[in-house]
């Protein structure tokens, strides 16, 4: 059930190196109850009008028990410099949770591209995945060594994520894109994919989140590779529960007619191969 | 204390309160229901609808501005049959006054529009939404032309036997003569202000933030220029008045009504606050018992005294 | 880092860099000296003279709205004769570019008004408001008829040999016709946009908070509509532009000019931040620089591109 | 010298009972240097656009020493409710001093007549007048007891001012307004009062702040006494320096000539005989 609450923050700090601007949010609330992996909350961050508009952040991490949801967060702008303001036990609007998450497998491989702060969205399908029965494997991309490690690198190797990674500088990993690392890794694992004709016996699927561009390179690749690929996808949003067609996202249906799909709603995590990237 | 009634009556058109919701900020009514009872509402109205289906723009289609949002959604919509299909069957079905916005291109769209929803459609009022351009003639918005203005609402009035609600555009030179026109044609209420044309350009990239460069801005920033519109027009028609434009609190609305406004509609406000319309209703009817008004429409005008 | 010329030549006006100040918001040049050195500015804008003393209008004449300020100050001003007299000897002492602002309620104010200034008089250019109303002719503003903007610029073109600016009013329909009007009428440079009209009402008095009930609106609320203002008009016309409305930050100024302002000018900021105009040149300088503009005019009109 | 300096904020606290709203500011910085009684300074409360405008506030305490100012403020919008949320040891940006302030007599009687916060810009001249040499006397009206308490009541009689007051519900001093105190002591005063032909002979002035209502009666009833009195005006104000006409008050000039003055130029503080009350 999505709901509108003052909902109680009870951490909100900077992540390891200040120059990368990371924080790290943890709400106390309902919104827990119902989330989702991939769902996000569209926060109010100002009581005046400026911003103006609510801004969507995606749940990285949901506690039901003690009901609490996690965001991470970079700041960019006016809107999230006043996030980083509110203090800890200060009370926040939260609208959600919000939207259509990643569908979370209970076999085979999911194999997980990240990058940059894309890697937040899948820390919470990383907590979500049953590790006993899925394969599960993180290759993720980032400017340089210091963004990663503040990015939450160790808690991520805690969760006990098999993970390979590249930095554009290559000051940790494999220096280049992320891109690369899921081309090799797809050239090497074809007993995994699943042939054209192989109805059903795709074990191997392909959760992604970063830059546009980096998702569209990334679902080629896998389309290529016939995998299936499902992106979350980011776009400015104003009501961020499907009222305002401000967020939409262009598909194509099976008959290859355009539709559009509010990326706040059916999205913001779309099967790859209906999203039309060039529009 | 006693009860205000809240209740408001305009020209054919019955209201549980005076607040309703704007079109193309609420959806087809559906998505803020979990948040927001539409029994609680005067009314809501509906995303404009066109003949055809149509795609509307390109994204990005928001941007901010200070205090205000430009939208450039190029109505986006299902189309008059997708919309009576797969929307309007659930909408009737709401315990609130539902009114569709109707947005064409051709005077001929208007009265194609307007033809299909009757008094026994289950539907309240139809909103006539002029801002369009008229592409049979150069592209110019019919709600920047008086004659042309006249020309929609007088087809509309010919082809349905709802009341007509003719919404204003703000970008003209003479509001008033606007609502001499309209009125003229055959409205029975004018709404106003829809939104006014802006442009925002990331410093950046260089480029219009908007993929279709302009849009319409909305919110507080506008709000006192639709206020200004609002009085303008209540001097010089005899019709009804639903006024809107960056209503967010409740004084905002009571603002509109003194100006003239007999409802207001809530629009880029509900986006920040989902449960926007009934705070501000409470906060309406809480003013007008401190006041001592039996009934809210005593407050409406009355900016206008001396 | 070789340095940015941040000169701007503007059809026969000259200006060491583009930020100007506007009329009505900069007094006489002398109020903001102690905070902001003149001869750091591109030019200052005086406030609108008219041929006789006026006392402008009753208080309230300010009020705050969303981002926006409303002001009904209504052109007090000492008249031409004692404007000549008590304040023109001073302005054109001041180390930088002087311009003029003129008003008038017809067409024979305005010759009156420009023939008391020409090249000799020590100030760089005519600024001509034409947002005011024509008294002979029912009080409908210069600035919402094509044809008065014109006759007002002609009359003005004829009496003077100082470069004319036109400042249009942004309270019309097709701004583009205003812009095209003016142009034909003679002038070399169009400023955009002087104040839209608003209306702000207080909810306990019941009343308009303006003396006047109506005002100006400005600042940053009116910002994208004056962006989009700026963007029509470069496209419609062969003047260079002066950009204003809203503009308070160093990214504001560059987005007018991406828009095509070749100068831009600071109004309702000076009344938050006495120095904005020195902040915003610096940023508009760094801005060039770290992308590698030999001259600022480079950024004018780069959004038009694709 | 007017300024705008980014000021610290030394002390800001609510005086007194709650529900009066009453804030105490005391502002460490350059204002103090040139600042004269009955001069405000203009400040910003908010780094956003809501309120866009600055504030003006009187300074109501001026120590040249410790370079500091005083203001005392009512919540009562926005702006001052921003102001109340300034902590100390932060910055403001302060414009000032600004407009023309009281005289200050050196010899004779000065007669303070304050309505309700009025009091506050007439606090730096009680400071500044030598009370060795001016005979000191203040007619403060209030709403009750609680308003005329914490706004200060202890400190002034500290200063040792002599005091009558008034309030609305007789819970202190008189019951009634300040004008019947002003009306009994003039009455009583008569021969402090210069005569009409008496030029010169004028030992005793006043000096009021106050609402406008008030301010118009004290006015009317000087004058009819014939004695010279000066009134803090407020108004709307924008620019605060002068620049762009929002603030004005009408004068009446010897001639009958109506004129404009800037309320925050040579004002707030006016010639009562000149003003124009009921425009
Ligand atoms: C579904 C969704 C989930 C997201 N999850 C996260 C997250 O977990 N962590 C995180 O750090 N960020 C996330 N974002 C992005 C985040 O919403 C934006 O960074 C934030 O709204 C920027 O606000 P601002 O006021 O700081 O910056 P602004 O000043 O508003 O914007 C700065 C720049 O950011 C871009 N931008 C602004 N709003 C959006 C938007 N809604 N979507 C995309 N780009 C925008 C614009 O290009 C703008 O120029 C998510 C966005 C979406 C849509
Ligand atoms: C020269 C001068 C000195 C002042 N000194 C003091 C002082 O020492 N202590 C103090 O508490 N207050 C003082 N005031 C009044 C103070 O400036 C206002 O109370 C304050 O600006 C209100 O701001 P706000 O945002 O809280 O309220 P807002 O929401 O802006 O306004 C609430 C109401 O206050 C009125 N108001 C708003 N601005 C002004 C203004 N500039 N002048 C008069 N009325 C206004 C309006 O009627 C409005 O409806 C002074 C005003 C002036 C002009
Ligand atoms: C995202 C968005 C979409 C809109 N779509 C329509 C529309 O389809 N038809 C219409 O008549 N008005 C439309 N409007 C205008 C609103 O109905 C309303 O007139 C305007 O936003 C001013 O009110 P507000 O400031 O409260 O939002 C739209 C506004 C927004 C913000
Ligand atoms: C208080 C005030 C007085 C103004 N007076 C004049 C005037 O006399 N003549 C004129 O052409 N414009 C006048 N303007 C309009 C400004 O010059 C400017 O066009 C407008 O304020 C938009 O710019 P801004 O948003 O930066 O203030 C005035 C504006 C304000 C706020
Ligand atoms: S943000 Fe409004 S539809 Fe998605
Ligand atoms: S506030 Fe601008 S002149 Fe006084």
């Amino acid at each position: 059930m999505v709901m509108i609450l003052k909902e109680r923050v009870i951490e909100n700090r900077i992540m390891g190196d200040p120059i990368q601007m990371l924080y790290k949010m943890v709400i106390s609330g309902q919104a827990a109850q119902t989330a989702t992996p991939g769902q996000f909350v569209h926060l109010q961050v100002a009581d005046s009008n400026e911003p103006l508009l609510r801004r969507p952040l995606s749940i990285a991490g949901i506690d039901k028990n003690t009901e609490e949801v996690t965001i991470y967060y970079k700041v960019i702008g006016k809107g999230t410099e006043l996030l980083t303001r509110i203090k800890e036990n200060e009370y926040i609007s939260v609208l959600g949770p919000l939207g259509t998450g990643f569908t979370v497998p209970d076999s085979g491989e999911l194999l997980l591209v990240a990058g940059g702060i894309g890697i937040f969205p899948l820390l919470s399908l990383i907590q979500a995945v049953d590790k006993e029965k899925v394969k599960l494997k993180l290759l993720w991309g980032g400017e340089n060594k210091q963004f990663i490690e503040s990015a939450g690198l160790i808690d991520i190797e805690k969760m006990g994520v098999n993970l390979d990674m590249s930095t554009l500088d290559g000051s940790l990993g494999t220096k280049g894109l992320v891109t690369d690392l899921l081309e090799s890794y797809l050239g090497d694992n074809t007993d995994t994919i699943a042939k054209p004709k192989d109805n059903g016996k795709q074990n191997l699927r392909v959760a992604t989140c970063g830059p546009k561009g980096m998702l569209q390179a990334v679902t080629k690749i896998c389309l290529g590779h016939n995998v299936p690929v499902e992106v979350s996808l980011e776009e400015r949003m104003a009501c961020g529960i499907g009222a305002c067609l401000g967020c939409v996202c262009t598909v194509k249906d099976l008959e290859g007619n355009l539709k559009r799909k509010r990326v706040c709603k059916e999205g913001p995590v779309m099967d790859g191969k209906e999203v039309v990237w060039d529009e | 204390m006693s009860k205000v009634s809240m209740a408001i009556q305009m020209s054919g058109l019955s209201l549980r309160n005076p607040i309703i919701t704007s079109s193309g900020t609420y959806g087809f009514g559906e998505e803020y229901s979990p948040f927001c009872s539409p029994s609680l509402l005067g009314g809501i109205t509906v995303k404009g609808i066109t003949p055809l289906p149509r795609l509307g723009n390109p994204v990005p289609r928001l941007a901010e501005t200070p205090a205000g949002l430009l939208n450039s959604v190029g109505l986006e919509n299902p189309g008059l049959e997708g919309f009576i299909r797969s929307y309007l069957p659930k909408l009737v079905e709401l315990d609130t006054s539902v009114i569709v916005n109707i947005s064409g291109f051709s005077i001929e769209d208007y009265a194609h529009l307007a033809s299909a929803f009757q008094n026994d459609s289950g539907i309240a009022a139809l909103e006539v939404n002029i801002s369009c351009p008229n592409i049979k003639h150069g592209g110019m918005a019919f709600g920047t032309h008086p004659e042309s203005a006249q020309e929609v609402i007088a087809i509309v009035r010919k082809n349905t036997d709802l009341p007509i609600i003719a919404k204003l555009s703000p970008n003209v030179t003479d509001i008033v003569e606007m609502a001499r026109a309209v009125e003229r044609g055959g409205a029975d209420i004018i709404s106003l202000i829809n939104t006014l044309l802006g442009m925002s350009i990331d410093v950046k990239s260089q480029k219009p933030i908007l993929a279709n460069k302009m849009g319409g801005l909305s919110g507080p920033a506008v709000r006192p220029i639709a206020v200004r519109m609002v009085y303008q027009v209540y001097e010089a028609v005899d019709i009804p008045i639903v006024g809107m434009g960056g209503i967010s609190t409740w004084q905002d609305a009571v603002e509109f009504m003194l100006a003239g406004a007999s409802a207001v509609s809530i629009g880029t406000a509900n986006f920040i606050n989902p449960i926007a319309p009934v705070d501000i209703l409470t906060g309406l009817e809480n003013y007008c018992q401190q006041r001592g008004y039996g009934s809210v429409q005593e407050i409406v005008g009355l900016a206008h005294q001396r």
